[in-house]
């Protein structure tokens, strides 16, 4: 099974690096960008197949380890592969 | 009295911290993470770098070391726990500290010296300052922009647990005098109980005057003092805790 | 089987006489592992062939030489049973197709050349070239470089100390990327890369092999699977965690004296340290890829012999003492694996699953590799390019509008948007803040320092490559003097154009001979350094560029000076003579926009002597501050003697330089590049000391002026010609390039 | 118009980050975590509403400063906002 794992910033916390792109972009004559926000993920890969089992184990992963929930937010979602 | 540092796997300031003690006449023992007993200690510091690479976030897994258990303990027993730089943000992932931290304002490392100004000394790790004393002191980091919610903000404020600010030289808080972003220019905070303090410059690598300052001799210096006279003191472990 | 024919001879860039050599040293054809072999080491870049001949000229020995050429890094006594363990190295393409991990990779590389020599790596330093930072192109490669060179670096927990930036845009195409490394080590403590005792068990560390930096013309060959023909891209990811971990366990285990040596595996991986530790050895080595820790699946031998992963080390252990290295290993979760052992063979063997798949002479690999001869031929512009008419470039500038478009250039602005990006103070041992000096360290339990520069200038090596590495040679050890320290070795990086053009080799024999000679008249031996060739974009080479590092010795680092002045009403004393020499200097090319004229004529008997005499000033406490001139001259040295000092600043008056000729006598007295010189600011009751001392020592030396007030004044003859507000100056001066990478918003 | 741009290391390209990620996953207990691998995806907001022009511009934003193609791959995919 695999799995991805979004991770971004809360709404309510400045985002430095989409603020830098954002600039950069502007800079390079692209003047219709309006915002950007900057993001992660994490493709995990897991032994064994069974769907439900992976992803409540991928969210414990999330909750525990892979997003900070003082600033982040996270969505998981199945690969079928 | 004996501060004990602990080591995780790219911690990179760990022998400055341990220098550091020495510099003052104290004793200092390098703790490996992977232990789960703390040994003899007066104060932990939580030293300065780059546990497992800081890749996920900084701080994020080596707050998983077997150590910290006896970290925790050891905080909730009073002990003075002191987290700097990367060790601050090991408390914060932690939960030791409130808050977390994010890229600096403008996405660089920083490294330079920066005035900052000590708010509350009622601290082990601030005792012997002056309210308001402004330190001279190196920053070296990515992501120092501390960040908590609003209502976590003002608490701290209210408790008067924000310890450390950017300020100019003089001591005022100015647009310019805030390297990274930082809620309030805060540099460093403590916790409800006030033993556990954590702040992103680095007084360890300024104890002495070739080093561009010796200003941050007076925060482990407090430590020592506070520890000797028997202000800021871990209490026994209680056998029955379990 | 794949025949080996023209074409997979091409692919591998071997020619047809070097084959036939291949067959002479084997005693048969090779098979297409052995080829494989062959051609990464003796690729221009391991074995030096166009180079060799040349670089066999430089003096590399010296009463402190523990170790020359020839090992992962240089070594040099500095007294008390204590080493300097230094190398330059390279990583020019890398960093231009992908500047973050090009550079950081590049500081990887050299901080292993350095732990690998048993010593703890204390400082690095970085020379870098890039485009004007007018160019889009240019400004992102410069952040991206800097970027990573700190990323690398700060991780790891290794200060910059120091370095220098110069923008061009002969580096557009091709910037260049040199990062030193500086360490330390007891004498006793120093392990070689050597393979010795025969059976003893050799082990592989650090991080998994994959198909990374495996040349993408050779991998084309039929041999291999479609996937594996996949064009690989010649830059990786820079795992600076994973090489902290190696270091720190790699210091560990050499304490133990468990290992008999080891060595990195960068260029060339696995095949560069089997056949050169074997080589170094006199021994030869047994391995079996099959126990070669694999990233990816369905590895060929080739393949991983070949592979340039980074973070990889290679050990031979001493048999019986295995599970002590092991366990070192295992506490910092690294796992080493054996992997093979040593014999007496004088062969590297490899096998796959037990089956032999190579069989080859170590020194054939490493030692009796092609040698080019290749032609030389002075470039036809050169004399051209030399010729400079002062009637034919117009107006002289006025001065204090030359000193404002010098102090904003951004070639002698503060490089402070860079290096705030490093970190400077772990360690604790930097003890001159940077920007402020060359770098200085400390060493803890001793009263010595270590001082380091890097310098180099590619304009004069243009117009005159002999004349020019002798001038970085002189400026880099006279910045390591000015902070009072004894240059006791020199690493080099050679950075040049395609070789096999007779212009270029031309270059690049006088850029040794410049360096050989002025090593020895300043007694310097060169302990290493590192050769970047192929410096070119679109048949357009770079400027010849080659970058001196130099460690100095300071015997108490507490007698040290930075450039600042320290105190206002102090003397200010010019050291050397100012022949207001105007060729390929920054005022010719920032405001005349030319580079011509012969670069500055060097008198090395002069240049040590007032190398000498400022040690000994500096060791002695008589000069509150000392800086060398080089870019931009006298004027722009004296500013920046005095920004950073919280505002002290300065009047001069210094004579005119006679003869120059169409009105430039004040700008080539004030803005001239004459090498040999350095300001010193010295309280006014020692003046007549400093200046009897000079005389003593045969050095020109003038009172030029005083420190303080809140200006910067120069006259000549008397006449003021420049009068401007400290802090404006300084603001322009330390703003420049952040000004010019600040994003338009 | 809203865009996601996510970017990740070409496969052949080691993942020093994934790595640390996996064995961090590997000792909090998750044994059956065979790989992970990190990406970071940029969310664009751009001024103006037809939907091709916006992908164009953005993939143009990928191909020129978001990623860089010799170690990264990319895909520009269109949000409805
Ligand atoms: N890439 C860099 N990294 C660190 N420090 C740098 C770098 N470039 C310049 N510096 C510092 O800025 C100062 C001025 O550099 P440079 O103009 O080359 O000085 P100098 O003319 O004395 O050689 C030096 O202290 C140097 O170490
Ligand atoms: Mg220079």
């Amino acid at each position: 099974m695999r799995a991805r794992v979004y991770v971004t910033l809360k709404p309510s916390v400045f985002d430095p690096q989409g603020r830098v792109v954002a600039d950069a972009l502007l800079s390079l004559g692209y003047e219709d960008v309006k915002d950007v926000r900057q993001g992660k993920f994490f493709e995990v890969e897991l032994d064994g197949g069974d769907p439900a089992t992976a992803e409540a184990r991928v969210t414990e992963m999330a909750e525990k380890l892979l997003a900070n929930p003082v600033i982040e937010s996270y969505r998981v979602e199945l690969l079928r592969s | 009295m004996t501060f004990a540092v602990v080591v995780f796997p790219g911690s990179n300031s760990d022998r400055d911290a341990a220098e550091a003690a020495r510099v003052l006449g104290e004793r200092a023992r390098l703790v490996w993470h992977k232990d789960t007993e703390l040994g003899e200690a007066d104060a932990v510091i939580l030293p300065g770098g780059f546990a497992h690479g800081d890749y996920l976030r900084t701080g994020a897994i080596a707050r998983f070391s077997p150590i910290m258990g006896a970290v925790a303990d050891f905080a909730e027993r009073g002990g003075p726990v002191l987290g700097i730089c990367n060790g601050f943000q090991v408390l914060l992932e932690a939960g030791l500290l409130p808050g977390a931290m994010v890229r600096n304002r403008d996405i660089k490392f920083r490294c330079e010296f920066v005035p900052v100004r000590v708010d509350q000394v009622d601290t082990p790790f601030t005792s012997a300052c002056a309210p308001g004393q402004v330190l001279h002191l190196p920053i070296a980091h990515g992501e120092g922009n501390y960040y908590a919610p609003p209502d976590v903000v003002e608490s701290l404020e209210a408790n008067r647990q924000v310890i450390f600010r950017y300020t100019d030289r003089s001591g005022a808080m100015t647009e310019g005098s805030n390297p990274n972003g930082s809620v309030h220019a805060i540099a460093g905070i403590c916790n409800a109980a006030r033993n556990v303090v954590g702040l992103m410059p680095h007084p360890e690598r300024a104890c002495e005057a070739p080093l561009g300052s010796d200003d941050g001799r007076i925060v482990l210096a407090s430590a020592a003092e506070a520890i000797r006279d028997g202000r800021f003191r871990a209490r026994p472990a209680a056998a029955a805790s379990r | 089987m794949t025949t080996i024919d023209s074409s997979v001879l091409e692919r591998h860039g071997i020619t047809p006489d070097e084959y036939q050599r291949i067959i002479e040293l084997l005693g048969r054809e090779p098979n297409l592992l052995e080829l494989g072999l062959f051609s990464v080491m003796w690729s221009e870049h391991c074995s030096y062939k166009s180079s060799r001949v040349h670089l066999k000229t430089l003096p590399t020995t010296g009463p402190r030489v523990l170790q020359g050429p020839g090992e992962n890094a240089g070594a040099v006594d500095i007294g008390e049973g204590l080493a300097a363990v230094f190398k330059i190295e390279s990583h020019n393409h890398p960093s231009f197709i992908e500047p973050y991990q090009g550079a950081a990779t590049g500081v990887g590389g050299i901080i292993r050349d350095i732990f690998t020599m048993g010593a703890r790596p204390i400082g690095l330093l970085n020379a870098l070239r890039f485009g004007s930072l007018d160019q889009p192109l240019a400004r992102r490669i410069f952040e991206g470089v800097v970027a990573g060179v700190g990323g690398y670096g700060n991780s790891i927990g290794i200060p910059t100390i120091g370095g220098e930036i110069v923008f061009d845009d002969v580096y557009a195409g091709n910037p260049l990327v040199n990062v030193l490394c500086l360490g330390l080590a007891r004498h006793d403590e120093i392990i070689k890369g050597n393979a010795g005792g025969e059976g003893n068990p050799v082990y592989y560390v650090g991080a998994k092999t994959g198909r990374d930096g495996i040349h993408g013309a050779t991998m084309a060959s039929a041999e291999f699977d479609e996937s594996s023909a996949e064009k690989r891209p010649a830059v990786q990811v820079g795992d600076p965690f994973m090489e902290k971990l190696l270091m720190e366990a790699c210091l560990e285990v050499q304490k133990t004296g468990a290992l008999v040596g080891i060595q990195d595996m960068g260029a060339a991986g696995l095949t560069c340290a089997t056949s050169e530790m074997s080589s170094r050895g006199g021994t030869g080595m047994d391995v079996d890829v099959m126990h070669v820790p694999q990233r990816e699946t369905g590895m060929t031998p080739y393949e991983t012999m070949l592979s340039e992963s980074q973070e990889r080390m290679l050990m031979v252990v001493h048999a019986g003492r295995e599970a002590e290295v092991e366990a070192i290993f295992e506490k910092w979760d690294l796992h080493a694996v054996r992997i093979g052992h040593v014999t007496s063979t004088g062969r590297v063997r490899i096998h796959e699953h037990g089956t032999l798949v190579a069989d080859v002479p170590a020194p054939a690999l490493t030692d009796e590799g092609p040698v080019y001869r290749r032609p030389m031929r002075e470039p036809a512009w050169q004399r051209e390019v030399q010729k400079l008419s002062l009637e034919s470039l117009g107006a002289p500038a006025a001065p204090q509008d030359a000193m404002d478009a010098l102090l904003g250039s951004p070639i002698i602005a503060s490089k402070r948007w860079a290096y705030h990006q490093y970190d400077h103070t772990v360690g604790t041992n930097t003890i001159a803040q940077p920007g402020t000096a060359s770098g200085v360290v400390r060493i803890k339990g001793s009263k010595r320092g270590l001082a380091v520069s890097v310098d180099g200038n590619g304009r004069f090596c243009y117009l005159d490559p002999y004349r020019g590495a002798m001038l970085a040679v002189a400026e880099a050890a006279r910045n390591v003097a000015v902070v009072g320290a004894e240059p006791v070795g020199a690493t080099n990086n050679l950075n040049f154009g395609n070789p096999e053009r007779p212009e270029i080799m031309w270059q690049f024999g006088e850029a040794v001979r410049g360096i050989g000679d002025a090593c020895r008249a300043l007694e310097v031996p060169v302990t290493g350094g590192n050769v970047s060739l192929y410096n070119e974009t679109e048949g357009r080479a770079i400027y010849p560029t080659p970058v001196l590092g130099i460690v100095g010795l300071l015997e108490d680092a507490s007698r040290t000076v930075t450039r600042q002045f320290q105190s206002p009403g102090a003397r200010i004393v010019a050291l050397g003579d100012n022949r207001g020499e105007l060729g390929g200097s920054e005022y010719l090319a920032c405001l005349h926009g030319q580079v011509a004229g012969a670069p500055p004529a060097l008198d090395l008997q002069a240049e040590r002597a007032l190398q000498r005499l400022i040690i000994a000033l500096v060791r002695e406490g008589l000069v509150e501050s000392a800086h060398d001139c080089s870019e931009g001259g006298l004027a722009v040295a004296v500013a920046e003697c005095a920004f950073d000092t919280g505002g002290i600043g300065a009047t001069v008056d210094v004579p005119a330089v006679d003869g120059i000729r169409a009105g430039f006598g004040v700008n080539a007295t004030l803005f001239g590049e004459s090498a040999s010189r350095i300001v010193v600011s010295v309280a006014a009751a020692r003046l007549d000391t400093v200046l009897a001392r000079a005389a003593k020592a045969g050095v020109p030396a003038a009172a030029i002026g005083e420190t303080g007030g809140d200006r910067l004044r120069f006259s000549v003859d008397g006449a003021i010609v420049i009068d401007m507000a400290l802090e404006g100056a300084e603001t322009r001066w330390a703003t420049a390039i952040e000004r010019k990478m600040a994003r338009a918003r």
